[in-house]
């Protein structure tokens, strides 16, 4: 769209027209995914919330230092990718990575501690809550400049290419990242060479504080500009795991069996502000609410009840999550602050940082 | 004497400006409603409104290439590039077009746009969010570049950059947001190329720039303990250099530290060092030390970012073991 | 598409098949362009015709140092735009750009003059070949670096938003910029923003020496993305000086109108290599003669003729322009090499170049 | 031995590790069928595949991105960025992603790229295809920096920067294309991170790279003539910088002059020069001196190119005076 420089909305982006989610489909009951499928989903949606929750809480408890980008609200897009994914697959995550870290199996507690900037964190705590990296998992980094990782997603799947693996990359995004040159350079890369990598826009309607509507020339900033790029147009109700996972399963696939890359649209909304210290008051104050009635969640929580999933089986999963996600907390608070013996590890491959003999 | 942050003197600064010239005109991130991600803008949007003070996507090439093709047509133009991190994905418009263009023509065509842009550690972002870059733009022949460290600084050099008919990177610094200082009464433009001697002393000169200019002053608060009457001179302004000031006062002292926020390699310091190693090998009593960021990307943990960047005690301690 | 790294046509390039050019369309004789406008055309391909092939001699005479890129057998693309424009419009090309500094009104003598490195040329031989630019007639420069221009052509048409006039800025690029990310960042801000600016590509079918199918997902590289930024997609004969009028001026008086940015795609081709050096082998034989087939002077000589210009006129405007060549490589052969005085000058604004004081 | 241009080379030093390693792959624009645009990859094709030297869209992000993630799974990369001035357009992938992977990811994932890269002036290219961008890479924690100025060097430091496990960008002078000399028979793999004293001297050290070094002998000759004997040094590596070489040098000759085709200000001379005026102050006899295209962006002018870039005549009369 074009920009009507007179729209007094200009002034406060929150008096612009909400734009309220889809209802969810009542037919995604009935999708042909087996059960014990969807109570992993259930379980990793759990994951997801509480440890991002308990994120939060830390935040404000002062104990994260820097900055920090949660997945609230998102949790479906992560989970609905990660289940369809094989543990060999590549994941490719942007500065909101913990759900993708967690997703691809990443230690709780690691993660956390991560977040604290400690030495027992993911990455000693070198790397912050911006570039969580598990790379025994295959979980190749998160990113937090725009763009760049998307590019060097395609390497990957280049390499399973190139070593006739199966392996399919994964890489996650948000919507306002479509509008950055490397978007277009890995899209088309990706195309021309046929490489097996899903590329997934995680649209929460969003960049930071600025509406993505306002900023891209066509609705589905990721799907309209699909064809660019060779590419099928696939837009997905990013709140439901069921609808994720089955656009999920299809895309890998394809991939896997040499079909080439797909770009998802995921389209969801994050439930708090950008970043750490953002309130989110730029956004209407009924499209906000709109879209937590449409918490995936308790609707996931439901639709598993109207499956015959019992309750009891639920809170079971819910409680186990809480268990872990304390014991994450308590390895995380307990670990130490990095000594200097880190400072100067790990510029090179071979562990030093010597530029000079 | 009104008393405002480093942070708000930015939003002062460009409003003087846009109150005095109706040409001028901000694009960038977030930086409209919004108010930025730093709060540096807020308020501009209010008073000046949608037309002068716009959002974009996030194209940071198409950012500097907009403000770079309105400049070129004559309406100055400030630019937002969120982090200074950032400028590297827009590096080629900043360092091969816009710095080039005078060059190139003959003279046909000039660039006036300011390119601001949060620099900086401090503040726990690690790697990509956190660097200081003011050397990535020292070294294009066609950028100028200033650092301020106080409030007062911010809008006079603001202002000065703005005015200025060439491509200014005007880099703010990220942990002095929050910092105090005293803003003078009515229009304040000060002028590019000038560096301030902050503290007098006899015994040494600290050159340094943004977020060291503080620690430097208190590490001489240190030396002077001891002693050790140490001269601190803001740089402010890497293009053009004030290399006046740093040489008269070597001159004085004969014994010169920078005292650099960034990697060490190829930092402003070696500049400078290279200067005076030069100009005034002659006055010199001893080693030209540099007090850096060691060559290394920035880690995140508090505990570790605090050990990187020169801290007031390495500084106290690198002159004052040295000085000898 | 996709490469298919079986394919033995990836070892020889000039292997492939060919790719052939639509015939003219008859129905271009009568397209309502006024008859003066046509022989204004006709003057305009010639000089750029004979301006190139004069640099090519003078290239082959090793007076021109360092590259040199020319449009030969492209001169219907710059002359069709250049008919439609208005003198206030801005224009941006690239290296390629001698064809659309003249055709904006840079003196002959001053250009050539440039291509030679002198004290008279257009940039006082600062420049050089790739960087002509005649600001003075809002031609705002010739960019090497593939996609950059783009966005700054954005810039002269936000500069006009500004200022309320109805200046419209053209920029031209080569098929292969269409894979650069700046593209992209360009063609979904000037839509964003309304821009009134129209993007030319000039699809010559090879970028340097590989052919953009290999390397574009899609199979005409600007016009199957315009509809990515929301733009409709155009292509146009790029051989045919009338075509290329009709869509330009179309094109131009829609963005002039404030109706936003335009994306056209003319097809042409280059009768030479890439840049002095290059033969061009890397394309099928008889791909090239196809296209020398299609030369679009002949042809639109051929027209003229048919609408009733006599072809005394038509020589007489050949032959003025042979004078004016003629005359233009003698002023650029008389100019001096610039001395040492203009080393330092034109860094700055104020003429200088001091970094310090 | 076999004699063979600077340009052959590149091909000759590729093929040799292709050869050994089926795992290493190549690419870039025009590498493939062409061979390259300035012709150092010709042949490659032919013998290794399209699968292995594979030609790219005029996407640089892409092109750097898609080596960064192939070597993060152990796959070597050379990936070609034709002229280095375009490391512009991809300094994202290079300064922020490349560079800080290692470090961000506490040690996970490192990154066995070549970036090679056309370098310099002398081509009559004008400001955008002409620059020495050594500095660029060399600033940046994480990279490293080679440019050898002669065809054996460029075999052997080739061979050592494939093998080498970290991003190391590669600089071929576009100059010293059609220069000639010898390459030993056999396998050969060089270091990173050591210097040459190409001559010896007692008068003064002359620090040259690439295109520089040979303009240095010829300068070296000429001050021999004069009576001034002048040690010259190939830097050949920036990062890792062999100090001791450097610093050994300046021990015994007591003067130090950089050659630096950069322009002037944060060139890699102006690192050397803060390293030697800090650890070997008590060594100098006199000031440090740089030698230094000035800081300008390069005219196309045959003429004036040859002006900005330091000639032999240049680097021979600076020496010649200041020496004294
Ligand atoms: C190149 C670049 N420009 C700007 C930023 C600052 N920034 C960080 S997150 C963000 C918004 C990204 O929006 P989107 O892609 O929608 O992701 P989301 O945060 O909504 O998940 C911006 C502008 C950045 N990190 N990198
Ligand atoms: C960023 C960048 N990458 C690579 C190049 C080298 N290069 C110069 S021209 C060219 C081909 C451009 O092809 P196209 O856009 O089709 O334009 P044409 O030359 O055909 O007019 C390339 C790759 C460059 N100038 N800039
Ligand atoms: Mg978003
Ligand atoms: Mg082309």
């Amino acid at each position: 769209m074009s920009i009507d420089l007179n729209d007094p909305a200009l002034l406060d982006y929150s008096q612009r027209p909400p734009r309220h989610p889809e209802p969810v489909d009542p037919a995604n009951d009935g999708l042909p995914i087996p059960l014990n499928v969807r109570t992993d989903l259930y379980k990793r949606v759990q994951e997801l919330r509480q440890f991002e929750k308990r994120a939060y809480d830390l935040f404000m408890q002062n104990l994260v230092k820097g900055t920090s980008h949660l997945s609230l609200g998102m949790e479906a897009v992560s989970a609905g990718f990660a289940a369809a994914m094989q543990p060999e697959d590549y994941v490719f995550a942007t500065y909101r990575g913990h759900a993708h870290t967690l997703s691809k199996g990443a230690d709780m507690g690691q993660v956390m501690a991560e977040l604290l900037g400690r030495e027992n964190g993911l990455l000693k705590g070198k790397g912050g809550s911006m570039h969580l990296t598990h790379a025994e998992a295959n979980m190749m980094g998160s990113y937090a400049i725009i763009g760049a990782h998307l590019c060097i997603a395609n390497g990957t799947a280049w390499s399973a290419q190139m070593r006739g693996t199966d392996q399919v990359t994964v890489c996650f995004f948000g919507d306002g990242t479509t509008n950055i040159g490397a978007f277009h350079e890995a899209l088309n890369f990706a195309k021309v060479w046929n490489l097996p990598v899903v590329f997934v826009c995680e649209n929460n309607l969003y960049m930071e504080y600025t509406p993505i509507d306002l900023v891209a020339a066509v609705p589905n900033p990721a799907a309209d500009r699909a064809p660019a790029y060779g590419l099928e147009s696939i837009v997905v109700d990013g709140n439901d795991p069921d609808a994720v996972y089955m656009v999920a399963a299809d895309a890998i696939t394809r991939a896997r069996r040499g079909e080439g890359p797909a770009l998802v649209e995921a389209q969801t909304y994050r439930h708090g502000g950008h970043s750490r210290a953002d309130p989110g008051k730029y956004r209407p104050a009924d499209e906000v609410e709109a879209w937590l009635d449409r918490d995936p969640i308790p609707m996931y929580h439901q639709r598993l009840l109207r499956l015959g999933v019992p309750e009891g089986r639920l809170s079971e999963i819910t409680q186990d999550v809480a268990r872990r996600v304390d014991e994450a907390t308590e390895f995380a608070k307990a670990g130490a602050h990095p000594g200097e013996e880190h400072l100067f590890t790990d510029v090179w491959a071979d562990g030093g940082s010597a530029w000079r003999n | 004497m009104a008393e405002l942050t480093y942070r708000d003197a930015v939003a002062y600064g460009i409003a003087q400006e846009m109150r005095r010239d109706p040409n001028l005109v901000m694009l960038g991130e977030d930086i409209a409603g919004a108010g930025g991600v730093f709060k540096t803008t807020v308020g501009l949007l209010d008073e000046f409104g949608p037309a002068r003070i716009r959002d974009t996507p996030i194209s940071e090439q198409a950012i500097l290439g907009a403000a770079m093709g309105a400049a070129m047509t004559g309406i100055p133009v400030i630019a937002e590039i969120m982090f200074s991190d950032f400028i590297a994905v827009c590096f080629d418009l900043l360092a091969n077009e816009m710095a080039k263009s005078a060059y190139m023509t003959g003279g046909q065509l000039s660039v006036p746009v300011v390119v601001r842009t949060a620099n900086g550690g401090g503040s726990r972002f690690g790697a990509q969010h956190s660097q200081s870059v003011e050397n990535w733009c020292m070294m294009i022949p066609g950028l100028k570049v200033v650092a301020p460290s106080t409030p007062a600084d911010v809008v006079g050099l603001m202002a000065a950059s703005i005015r200025d008919p060439d491509p200014v990177v005007f880099f703010e610094h990220k942990s002095l947001f929050a910092s105090k200082g005293e803003i003078p009464e009515g229009e304040i433009v000060d002028e590019l190329g000038t560096a301030r001697v902050v503290r007098e002393g006899t015994d040494c000169t600290i050159a340094a720039l943004a977020l060291m200019v503080p620690r430097a002053l208190e590490a001489a608060d240190r030396l002077a303990d001891e002693g050790i009457s140490a001269e601190v001179i803001d740089v402010r302004s890497l293009v053009p250099l004030d290399t006046k000031t740093v040489l008269a006062s070597v001159e004085k002292t004969s014994r010169l530290y920078t005292v650099e926020e960034n990697p060490r390699l190829c930092g402003w310091g070696a500049e400078v060092a290279s200067i005076v190693a030069d100009e005034a090998f002659w006055d010199l009593d001893g080693p030209i030390v540099r007090i850096t960021t060691p060559h290394i990307p920035l880690p995140a943990a508090e505990a570790l970012e605090d050990m990187a960047i020169p801290s007031v005690d390495r500084i106290y301690e690198t002159v004052s073991k040295t000085i000898g």
